[in-house]
């Protein structure tokens, strides 16, 4: 029963939250602001996943938003902008995921190598990407003028822009990839019992960095996308994601001490944060509330899901 | 077996020791690139800005020590800086305990919907944290609540003998007084079991729920104090005033080489953390860093220092 | 127990080396001449510009006009940026007039808040460092009570929001609906500026706010923002008024995205490139420039002629003002594509040029 | 197969292996028994690569090895069963058959499911479990959980081409009847192209399974024993060995308890695990419980020590009613706990003997320093200081500052005892025996879970028999007139 609840408690708060919401406002049924629900979540989609891949390792992963702003600036002067004459188009893109992927990397190879905490490491190489970002910015907000990469924010095929094809691919692909690989199987084992897999030969600090790569080629894309959406290369790109990343993997059901949950739960929590945030607006919260409002609901989720468990749960931290 | 008892005892001097080293070894590099900073006047300067992060972090490494972490404590600064400036012109003085007092008892019922509902405590700070920021929204009308007679806390924006900040004496003193809780009563080895094995605390007979309670409450009391301090030398509260000392304070912890698992850890090395942190985050842009290259090597720097103090023979994962 | 001791030795230890550099520096201090007013060496003054960080483009801006004011006068201007943290910004205050000679320094600030304003200018005021503040500061603080605080620039944000909510009404033809995208809410700016909407408004009854969301200042939150508003309120928006250009721009993309852009008029404040080029090709109705260089040049201008005694900071009236600032339309939007400095402004004589009036509580 | 010569491993303070030397041949069962703390486990574990031996060699197929850790010794084809499971809570039960080594049930790190679960349908066919094995681990239960556990161990024979080794460690421990019956058919289907080594607290099941049995013996290989001539009775004598005299258990301290002032009174006690259970415990009588496993001694012990919940009963200490709902009631109450899983439960390890000693005391620091220095010395326990950390000291001198620890407050009435000597030396049980007569002397009642029915009898006043939560027979065992232990074992099983 407990398992149940916490497995389709969130699902269940989504539903009620879309039902409540649905009866309030006309709007909000409309088709056209599930196109506009679905690509406003499709960023947060993206980092979310790469955020829960080092959540099931049982680690924990700040570095987006320093990540995102080196992407970001990354991006625009790769394609075809205003400041540097190169126009690599997709395969700046390609480089870009790529360099969001070293950062993860780098991320990983600290914590595992020098065994400091994944929050520290993390933290610090934030602080490094915000630091690349703004080398790269120098004072001079490229503007991107390729329509390739525009085209992805702008272009809709049935209705959806071209991001939340782009967002529903990358979920697909990594709950495929939870699912059906070594590297997803191994992460969630490492969350359910670390000692166990070291027992077993298995070399889990390899798994670690990949988990941590994966999710900074998660945040090199989503800083393309976001790239795409704003036109321009900004530093601040991914500022506060980390944190919306990580509150919407948790209420989702991707529990911070890791093993529990994955792609599909966080994901549930994405749609959670995405459709209280234009719920509000649909219905008409005062701004002033609206984020209080956000941070009850937030924190009565996870207590809720958690409830049924306390027995279980003989120390908590 | 405990790997850490087999050490040489001169392995466990180095490791006690690192956190100084590491802080010596930053001053004397910044030192060089701009010698002004050794000068007392910029070390007792450095001392001062470092006090409200000092303050900040002490009561948050009782949690850590614990096994728990305390994310609400920024918040709850801030949320003490608007209450402060709004209520000293009808408190006057008293509006410092006032305040200090109600922080504590937030830290409290953090505490106890922590132990009570099973809930950890990452989640119920985090809650604690945006319920604080929203009050602290409400209570000052989303503006800078101005302290129009500043004396209720002229006492902690001053200098004694117009060289030693008062505000470092603040938080030498928080910390001497906190440290003398944790020694002089049974306190500290409770809070330190806790931390290192609840099981067999809990079989000790220990009031875990109350060790813990407390704990919160002393994070919530130094975080009010930090709040004051804050207001002190802005001369005003505001609902973010403290909101960017978060990450600073917990690293503070970190760096000193408190176990952010729980147990092992103690209130210097926090005094000591937060020098290196302040040393980063002042010292970089005072020796002339770009700011862009300030970001890098503050990244650099942080893990580094981090990589250095931490005392891996106390926990087999690291998470 | 032995933690305890060598904990004691090292505090112990430190507290000696403290007394002993103490030591020196008194009998140093003690033999600082006081440096009258205006006494400084040109090639003693340090200047210092501080704003929240270099990686949006008018703060980068700013700060280029600083380096380019420093260059004139054979000096370099320090930078500082504090990543909009009022905490390290008073950090790295206190940090600078903490060595050094406090009396031939110049600073240049942008503070975080209004709030911030006040410990920066009483540490200033104690060190003896010239001060020029801009954007934020409390009412009821004043320059005039200070001889070190030379300057308070501001801009009159009642009347950029009107000017710009204006040349939106002018441009949806004088009737409709529009939305208004504000910034952070404990802002003066942002509240000063909506302020200024609400009152051109007053006067334009036929025009109807359909709705008044917080962005945050940022372009993201915009662009999210302005995508739900399009589904709630759909074709009966005719303009975005939005309290800065980065949420401009941000409703803008949205706009492009829903296929409404040129269709809709936009509005914004800050005259960034982005938002200047968007002016240019007709995306955008207008913004507001308050030439960002010639903010980061003056402070430094003013406080180097104070210092070195080419301006006496008691005769200055009135101190804390509004500056001029320009409307950005098409027609002139060119000219503001690349911001330049006029060195000319920078002389002692013409500091004040573009004083438009003294803050109205100031 | 696999020879070991002169093992030996110290811990500090104590001599796990003392120079064990044996052999395993092939397709042989080979038993291992011992008391607890004989050295079984260690060997075991240095047998898998978990524990590096100080001095003596370990040698597979005639090949001088060091196994380095698990996979190692799985690629010399020995795998071992552990008593505390090895398995990964949220992952299917056929990933945990196959956690390192999923040969075709991987390809390319890509999963091929339907192949991972034939895979591991076949091991979990070999031992006849019905356990699904697309199953999430943690939804199994603990019986289910272990015969996973063997499945594992099995898949190794796909890994060698040699036949392996399979260590056995308490394998039945919770297993049910039938359940026991396919594992020994197993062992026997085993036998025919692998060795295996075999570790039960159950002796009669030791004699069935195995071709020979060592007995060790303080570290020691005691004798070799020929189950096809040999008895329980033998086997146990040469597990105890000569020193289980009446000076071993301090027989002439024994004082009788003060039958007619009754210090507590447990009755109609009920909770998980155990149900309506009375009995009464006189001033300075020492009880024990005696049952195997699942008999809810342990949890019956957890309960009267606030630990776990009692659902219906009343306890009186000294003709008061008190409420045991958390351990600190209890201590309140003038009870003290020694809990089986010292390292765990009874020491913070990484604290020091003084801290660990006074853990729950509130009182002055300075007459604190001097009642731990006190005991220290009542209780002659070795450590350099009482600053140094209690995890550096052997599990005997640990075990007395934890028993130190309610002696500190000087208002202990009521001891109990869970498997107080597990994992001491021998002599280091025998003071812990000596303490215990001490203190029932000054009048404090015991209620213990004895290490081994030797202890049991040897140790108490009475024995209480529990099985399946309740108690079935109270047994007197006074000296002079001490019962069997075959008796004993018959009212428990």
């Amino acid at each position: 029963m407990a398992e149940r609840i916490q497995t389709y408690g969130p699902a269940a708060a989504l539903l009620a939250l879309v039902a409540v919401f649905a009866v309030l406002s006309p709007q909000f049924r409309t088709l056209g602001n599930l196109q506009n629900l679905l690509d406003a979540g499709a960023v947060l989609a993206v980092v979310t996943i790469g955020a829960t891949y080092v959540l099931i390792l049982g680690c924990i992963d700040l570095s987006a938003a320093g990540v995102m702003g080196a992407c970001a600036l990354a991006v625009s002067l790769l394609v075809a902008n205003s400041r540097t004459a190169l126009d690599l188009g997709p395969l700046g893109v390609l480089l870009v995921v790529a360099l969001g992927a070293a950062f993860g990397c780098l991320s990983g190879v600290l914590s595992v190598g020098l065994k400091v905490p994944s929050f520290m490491t993390t933290l610090g190489v934030s602080a490094i990407g915000l630091g690349v970002a703004t080398v790269l910015f120098a004072g001079v907000q490229p503007t991107v003028s390729d329509p390739w990469l525009l085209q992805w924010a702008s272009g809709r095929w049935l209705g959806f822009t071209r991001l939340t094809y782009l967002a529903l691919a990358t979920v697909a692909l990594a709950w495929l990839v939870q699912r059906y690989t070594r590297l997803g199987r191994y992460a969630l084992a490492i969350g359910g019992g670390e000692d166990i897999l070291r027992l077993s030969g298995i070399r889990v600090g390899r798994y670690k960095v990949a988990a941590f790569t994966l999710a900074g080629a998660c945040y090199g894309l989503a800083a393309v996308m976001i790239t795409a959406q704003l036109g321009s290369g900004i530093v601040q790109a991914g500022a506060g994601l980390s944190f919306a990343a990580i509150t919407a993997a948790v209420v989702g059901g991707t529990q911070l001490a890791g093993g529990r949950g994955g792609v599909a739960h966080s994901m549930v929590g994405v749609l959670i944060l995405t459709v209280l945030a234009n719920g509000l607006v649909l219905i008409g919260v005062s701004p002033y509330a609206q984020r209080a409002v956000q941070g009850v609901i937030v924190v009565f989720a996870v207590g809720a899901t958690l409830w049924p468990l306390r027995h279980r749960l003989e120390v908590v931290k | 077996m405990a790997v850490a008892a087999h050490l040489p005892d001169r392995r466990l001097l180095v490791v006690t020791a690192m956190p100084v080293a590491a802080f010596l070894v930053l001053l004397a590099a910044l030192a060089a690139a701009s010698p002004g900073l050794l000068e007392a006047g910029s070390l007792l300067t450095l001392a001062d800005s470092a006090a409200p992060l000092t303050v900040l972090a002490a009561g948050a490494t009782i949690v850590v020590l614990c096994g728990g972490i305390d994310l609400s404590v920024a918040a709850l600064a801030s949320l003490a800086s608007v209450l402060l400036a709004s209520w000293a012109p009808g408190l006057h003085g008293w509006a410092v305990p006032a305040v200090v007092t109600l922080c504590a008892l937030a830290g409290a019922v953090q505490g106890l919907v922590h132990v009570a509902f099973r809930i950890p405590s990452f989640v119920v700070t985090l809650g604690g944290m945006t319920l604080w920021s929203a009050l602290a929204l409400l209570a000052s009308g989303a503006a800078t609540v101005p302290m129009p007679d500043s004396t209720p806390t002229d006492w902690a924006f001053t200098r004694l003998g117009g060289l030693v900040p008062s505000a470092v004496l603040v938080a030498l003193g928080t910390m001497a007084a906190l440290a003398a809780l944790l020694r002089v009563t049974p306190l500290g080895r409770w809070v330190r079991a806790v931390g290192h094995a609840e099981p067999a605390a809990r079989l000790a007979g220990l009031p875990i729920a109350r060790i813990k309670v407390i704990a919160f409450a002393l994070s919530g009391g130094t975080a009010g104090l930090a709040g004051v301090l804050l207001v002190a030398r802005t001369f005003s509260g505001a609902p973010t005033l403290a909101d960017s000392l978060l990450l600073p304070a917990v690293a503070a912890i970190v760096v000193g080489g408190t176990a952010i698992t729980g147990g092992h850890g103690a209130l210097w090395r926090t005094l000591v953390g937060a020098g290196i942190v302040t040393l980063l985050r002042v010292g970089l842009s005072y020796a002339g860093v770009d700011a862009a290259y300030e970001s890098i090597l503050y990244g650099v720097l942080v893990v580094g220092a981090v990589a250095l103090t931490i005392d891996r023979s106390k926990v087999s994962i690291v998470k | 127990m032995t933690t305890i001791r060598a904990t004691f030795a090292l505090l112990a230890a430190g507290t000696l080396l403290l007394a002993a550099c103490g030591g020196t520096d008194s009998t140093a201090s003690g033999g600082d001449t006081q440096k009258p007013d205006g006494a400084c060496k040109p090639e003693q003054i340090k200047l210092i510009g501080q704003v929240r960080n270099q990686t949006n483009p008018y703060e980068a801006a700013w700060l280029q006009g600083g380096d380019e004011f420093a260059k004139k006068v054979n000096l370099t201007q320090q930078r500082l940026t504090y990543d909009g943290e009022s905490a390290k910004q008073q950090e790295q205050i206190r940090q600078v007039l903490a060595s050094g000679d406090a009396r031939c320094t110049v600073l240049n600030v942008l503070p975080n808040g209004d709030s911030d304003t006040t410990p920066i200018v009483k540490q200033a005021q104690a060190a003896g460092a010239y001060l020029v503040t801009q954007w934020n500061k409390p009412a009821d603080l004043k320059p005039a009570d200070y001889d070190r605080w030379i300057a308070h620039i501001t801009y009159d944000g009642k009347d950029s929001g009107k000017q710009i909510a204006e040349a939106l009404i002018k441009a949806i033809g004088g009737s409709g609906g529009i939305v208004a995208l504000q910034g952070i809410l404990d802002t003066a700016a942002a509240k000063d500026r909506f302020a200024g909407l609400q009152a051109a408004l007053a006067e334009h009854p036929e025009v109807s706010l359909l709705d008044q969301q917080t962005a945050d200042f940022d372009r993201a939150k915009a662009l999210t923002l302005t995508k739900t508003l399009l589904t709630k309120h759909g074709d009966a928006i005719k303009g975005v008024w939005a309290a800065n250009d980065d949420m401009a721009l941000g409703a803008l993309q949205a706009l492009e995205a829903a296929g409404k852009s040129g269709k809709v008029a936009v509005v914004g404040i800050d005259a960034v490139p982005d938002a200047v080029k968007a002016v240019q090709d007709g995306t955008m109705t207008a913004t507001i420039s308050s030439d960002g260089p010639w903010q980061g040049g003056i402070g430094l201008a003013m406080g180097y002629c104070a210092a070195t005694g080419q301006l006496n900071v008691a005769s200055v009236q009135p101190r804390a003002f509004y500056a001029k600032q320009f409307l950005v339309t098409k027609d002139n939007a060119p000219q503001f594509a690349t911001p330049k400095v006029d060195p000319a402004e920078f002389e002692c004589a013409n500091l004040f040029s573009r004083v438009t009036g003294p803050v109205a509580d100031g | 197969m696999i020879e070991v010569s002169g093992l030996r491993k110290a811990y500090p303070g104590v001599v796990a292996l003392d120079g064990v030397s044996l052999q395993i041949r092939p397709g042989e069962v080979v038993g291992l028994a011992g008391e607890n703390g004989a050295g079984k486990s260690t060997l075991l574990k240095a047998l898998v690569g978990l524990v590096r031996p100080d001095e003596g060699t370990i040698s597979v197929r005639g090949r001088q090895v060091r196994l380095r850790g698990v996979a190692e010794a799985a690629a010399h084809g020995i795998g071992m069963v552990f008593q505390e499971q090895s398995l990964v809570p949220n992952l299917t039960a056929a990933e945990n058959i196959l956690l390192g080594c999923e040969g075709s049930g991987v390809r390319l790190g890509v999963y091929r499911w339907r192949r991972l679960r034939e895979l591991a349908q076949a091991q979990l066919d070999k031992i006849g479990s019905r356990v699904d094995p697309m199953a999430r681990t943690e939804t199994l239960s603990f019986a289910e959980r272990q015969m996973v556990e063997i499945a594992k161990v099995l898949a190794i024979e796909e890994r060698t081409k040699e036949p392996p080794v399979v260590l056995l460690d308490e394998p039945t421990s919770v297993l049910e009847t039938e359940e026991i019956e396919t594992l020994f058919a197993q062992i026997e289907r085993l036998r025919k192209h692998a060795s295996v080594v075999f570790v039960s607290h159950r002796l009669d099941e030791v004699l069935q399974v195995c071709d020979r049995v060592y007995v060790l013996r303080g570290g020691q290989v005691a004798g070799e024993i020929d189950p096809a001539t040999a008895d329980a009775a033998d086997l146990h004598r040469m597990m105890i060995g000569t020193e289980a005299t009446g000076s071993h258990y301090h027989d002439d301290l024994h004082t009788p308890p003060e039958r007619e002032s009754v210090r507590l009174s447990v009755r109609g006690l009920c909770g998980d695990g155990f149900s309506d259970v009375s009995f009464d415990l006189a001033r300075g009588e020492v009880v024990a419980v005696a049952g195997v496993h699942g008999s809810g001694r342990e949890e019956l012990c957890r309960a009267l020590f606030g630990g776990r919940a009692i659902t219906a009963g009343q306890v009186e200490l000294d003709g008061e009613t008190v409420r045991l709902s958390s351990p600190r009631d209890a201590v309140r109450a003038g009870l003290g706990y020694v809990p089986s899983e010292r390292k765990v439960e009874g020491i913070v390890a990484a604290m020091s003997v003084a801290e660990n000693m006074a853990l729950p005391h509130t009182g002055a620091l300075a007459r604190e320093a001097q009642a731990v220095e006190e005991w220290i010395e009542r209780l002659r326990i070795k450590t350099p200081d009482r600053h140094t950390a209690i995890g550096t000291l052997s599990g005997g001198n640990q075990q007395k500052v934890v028993l130190a620890r309610w002696l500190l407050t000087g208002s202990l009435r009521v001891l109990l005892l869970d498997h107080p000597t597990r994992g001491l030396d021998v002599g280091a049980k025998s003071e812990v025996y000596r303490l215990i007569r001490d203190l029932s002397a000054s009048g404090v009642s015991v209620l213990m879970l004895a290490d081994s029915l030797e202890e049991c009898i040897a140790m108490s006043d009475r024995v209480l028999v529990m099985k399946e939560g309740r108690v079935t027979m109270t047994l007197h065992t006074p000296p002079g007139a001490k019962p069997d232990p075959v008796e004993l074992v018959k009212e428990m099983v």
